[in-house]
């Protein structure tokens, strides 16, 4: 029940961290088609963490709400992978971070459906239809940015450099993640990596692109060793809550 | 015989009178479909720009519930905003043409949004008082003579009251809270109040083109009546909410059935008019920087879908 | 009193924010020796702005304390010109932001010495002298872009064309100046801007920098309509005080 | 007769073998020379990149006293930083050609600087911890064969000392503060005592340069050597503030009047030394923006010295 409290708390702060990036860009897409859309991910991505959210405040049993787990907690307490951390960027940057994720996150969710925790199986079943969205617009604008312009080419290019490093963390699992899969709630993340891989090499061939070799796999962030965008991100997101503690809005 | 056959224009106007729409391929004035263009473009870009002041709180929204009705807000507007480019293009403006005259400073955009949204309860003030105003001022044109405009407007009205009610009920959450959240309340109002009864536009003296655009019935009220009736709509509001309106001058007028109530700093006004609002400068430049730093996308947009259909040729 | 306590805080969070803003370069600027001086005078701004919170803590008499002032005030209580929270830009808009801010400081600062307040004389005394320093070098400065390479002078004439707006705030009195000039604590303004404009009118002359006429200038920080930056500036700035209220460091 | 004259090197190394220092104009092997400006560079190049990690809290620092010292210890690296780039010009090297050489990541850096910082206890913990190996690595520098470096060193000491006491302080605040505080502190021992172990370089068997340097008295203890002074320094000052060491190895060895502790992670150590290190990218970023940023900055500097040298000589 531990495992899985943290666990789910994991999964709260990914979605969150995730939604607080793309909702940066709201105002300042490139197109307002795309605001739109990069909204309605952060909308979807909000919805899911504040059932996390819920769910684990529930599970942890001590009268915390989704609030309190989401504002009154420091950045070496958040569980999300560094991926999502990750700035914005350019356009390109913001896409091949939410593509990479995307590849994991549909996967994750095809898997825990059939979780024998009834409440994340229901989660995921919620999500899953989202998230094939979402990978389904990722997914085109790597082919548009790959097989676009050179500039786009080369743009995309650098955001794969720059982000691919973190992509590792996502399928490697931490202790309590060990520990989940090993009592079956968990689906084993091999399968899901493989899945994963194919999805980036097809979309990534019809790109044009090249998928990385051999690089270096930072990881940290799901134990709490965050980079130091993190703090700068939460002294956004917590500054009400914590600047009036207690209040209602 | 001739003279009694009715000049397009009189036709024209025959229908408005009667208030049958005019359509894209009607025939319809010069003037008429310039004045439509620049209102409804106008309306478009403040759509646009109007996601930046509450932007600015999105990342900041104190509980996760106010984020995702915050975020969903905006995003609204950007929905508004399509819808209105979409009606300016049936009458033959381009996206591009219009969104480049909003960033060389040619075409307006209301001038609220030149305003900087500085706390948290600057987000209910908008959705209460800025979004209260708008739809007064867009409720009218639902029923507006050109098609597309009505029903673009019916759609903007319907999801402008439900942004309203948010704001007003992020009021009640702060007025019935903390001595901090109602004074916050009471500071936003206080800093929104002039601004919002300067959107109903210049005195009906000072305003020109208002007996034209009421002819044609791309305008049913005037500045003066829509904002007698915008004050006294939100008085009894802020009063239920137990919030002090900033006009010595307002008083209940028993004779009028309505309120008086102290006049606008029209130096202010038109200041803000002039591009020298507090942040005119920033709006324009958030804007500016987000449609040429999104150039490169556009263009491997539009690179990506001429190989495409290249591609699909050649097949 | 109530007079003399605003303004001292309009004075201090004045420094505040301006060393705060010069604080952001450390570790990024352009040469190292220029790194040092922007903390150098960062550090003196500090220095200057803990003793006019100390001093109003002190007029307040309510128990409130210089980290009080500075960590537990919101965007709209903060009493500092707009000027200072501007973001720090290319290094030219920080050189003009303090260029200007210097000319209008020394001057006041070289009045304040004969206020009949002995406390704001005495810290005055001190600061002018960091004040002397810091308008050398930030006229240097203004000298070197103006009349330096083709691209330095564009980005000095962009810096002039977008912060010039907000140098009229600094010696237009709010009605609190005004009851304190009133009362002859406070020197006239018209004389200190003047000063200030013989200043700037020198240097822009050596710089072969034109004076921009006729500008409509902003104002509305000292009286708490602040620009948006703030509010961030704010979040990083007070994050742990507002996270762990009442603790000590 | 001949056979009596000792060779320059040996004449060098008699020098050194009294404890007389070597000066720019003297003599010296290239593989010293070269040796003492890999070194001095990349302690300079250290300070430089030093800056980024603590400069990370500058802007959140919890109190007033405590942003003025953090700045003030960081302004003081920066100084550091331009003392040894001094020192190492006394050897022939240019800065721009070592920051030329730090940006194309040819030069190396302190590792530590690899780690990120998290919470504000890391700037208590940088200041004990980090400082406090760096100077134990520095101490014995104070007294180095090469003048410049001797004398650089000397200041650098001196100011170190007093970060570390700051540092310490911090901690003792942390330590005796509420229960958050005191978790805030241990949890960052937990993160920097490992990779402050790793400051001393890899085992002595794994360093081969050691004895040569350690001739050339630019070295004057081993790795190993300074490593278990190091655990022994700050083992009792952790017990003196409540924290745990996180080592299950660490206990007292009453023989050799010492501490027995566990071994490092090496490969961890490869990897960052490898530049694989959690922020090695963005640490190397952050100064070749700051580089490549303030270009514009340094052509103007020495274009207005030129107009100005040309204008004095014209007069």
């Amino acid at each position: 029940r531990q495992h899985l409290f943290e666990y789910v708390l994991q999964l709260a702060d990914t979605s969150l961290i995730l939604a607080h990036r793309l909702s940066e860009w709201c105002g300042h897409g490139p197109i307002l088609e795309q605001d739109l859309a990069m909204a309605n991910i952060s909308l979807d991505l909000l919805g899911e963490a504040r059932s996390y959210y819920q769910y684990a405040a529930e599970l942890e049993g001590r009268g915390r709400t989704e609030d309190d787990l989401a504002y009154l907690r420091s950045a070496v307490e958040y569980r999300n992978p560094l991926l999502v951390e990750q700035p914005n960027g350019d356009f390109a940057q913001t896409i091949v971070r939410q593509f990479l994720y995307d590849c994991f996150h549909y996967h994750l969710l095809l898997q825990l459906q059939a979780s024998p925790d009834r409440h994340l199986a229901g989660i995921a079943e919620k999500s899953v239809k989202e998230a094939a969205y979402h990978i389904k617009w990722s997914a085109e604008w790597i082919i548009r940015l790959g097989d676009g312009t050179d500039e786009s080419r080369r743009r995309v290019e650098a955001a794969i450099a720059s982000l691919w490093r973190y992509s590792g963390e996502l399928t490697t699992p931490t202790p309590t993640e060990q520990a989940l899969q090993a009592a079956g709630f968990l689906p084993d993340y091999a399968a899901i990596q493989q899945q994963a891989d194919t999805q980036v090499a097809r979309v990534f061939e019809e790109a044009t692109l090249t998928v990385p070799q051999g690089v270096f796999m930072q990881k940290g962030g799901k134990t709490g060793r965050h980079s130091e965008h993190l703090g700068y991100l939460l002294t956004e997101l917590q500054y009400m809550q914590r600047a009036y503690p207690g209040m209602k809005w | 015989m001739e003279t009694l056959e009715l000049t397009q224009e009189e036709q024209f106007q025959a229908r408005i009178d009667e208030d049958i729409r005019i359509e894209p391929k009607d025939w319809m004035p010069e003037a008429y479909r310039k004045t439509l263009i620049r209102q409804i473009s106008q309306h478009a870009h403040s759509e646009l720009v109007g996601m930046l002041p509450e932007g600015n709180w999105i990342t900041r929204a104190p509980s996760l519930k106010r984020k995702s009705i915050l975020l969903a807000k905006v995003q609204d507007e950007a929905g508004h905003g399509l819808y209105l480019y979409s009606a300016a293009e049936t009458l033959g403006a381009s996206r591009d043409q219009m969104l480049a005259d909003l960033h060389s400073g040619k075409a307006k955009y209301s001038s609220i949004f030149n305003y900087p949204t500085l706390s948290w309860a600057d987000m209910g003030t908008i959705g209460w008082l800025v979004d209260g105003a708008a739809i007064l001022n867009q409720v009218p044109l639902c029923r507006t003579s050109y098609g597309p405009y009505a029903r673009a407007m019916v759609r903007v009205c319907k999801e402008e009251s439900f942004h309203q009610r948010q704001g007003f009920e992020i009021m009640q959450t702060l007025c019935e809270g903390a001595p901090e959240q109602k004074a916050m309340a009471q500071e936003a109002l206080n800093r929104w109040w002039w601004p919002t009864l300067m959107m109903f536009g210049p005195k009906d003296a000072d305003s020109p083109n208002t007996e034209q655009s009421m002819k044609w019935r791309i305008k049913r009220f005037t500045n003066d009546e829509l904002r007698q009736k915008f004050v006294d709509m939100m008085v009894p509001q802020a009063e239920f909410l137990g919030l002090t309106v900033p006009d010595d001058k307002l008083q209940w007028n028993e004779a009028k059935q309505g309120y008086d109530f102290g006049d606008v700093d029209w130096a202010e006004f038109w200041d803000v008019v002039k591009g020298n609002g507090p942040c005119s400068r920033e709006r324009l430049q958030a804007r500016t920087d987000a449609w040429e730093q999104g150039a490169w996308v556009r263009e491997a947009a539009l690179a990506h879908a001429a190989k495409r259909k290249q591609r699909a040729e050649a097949a």
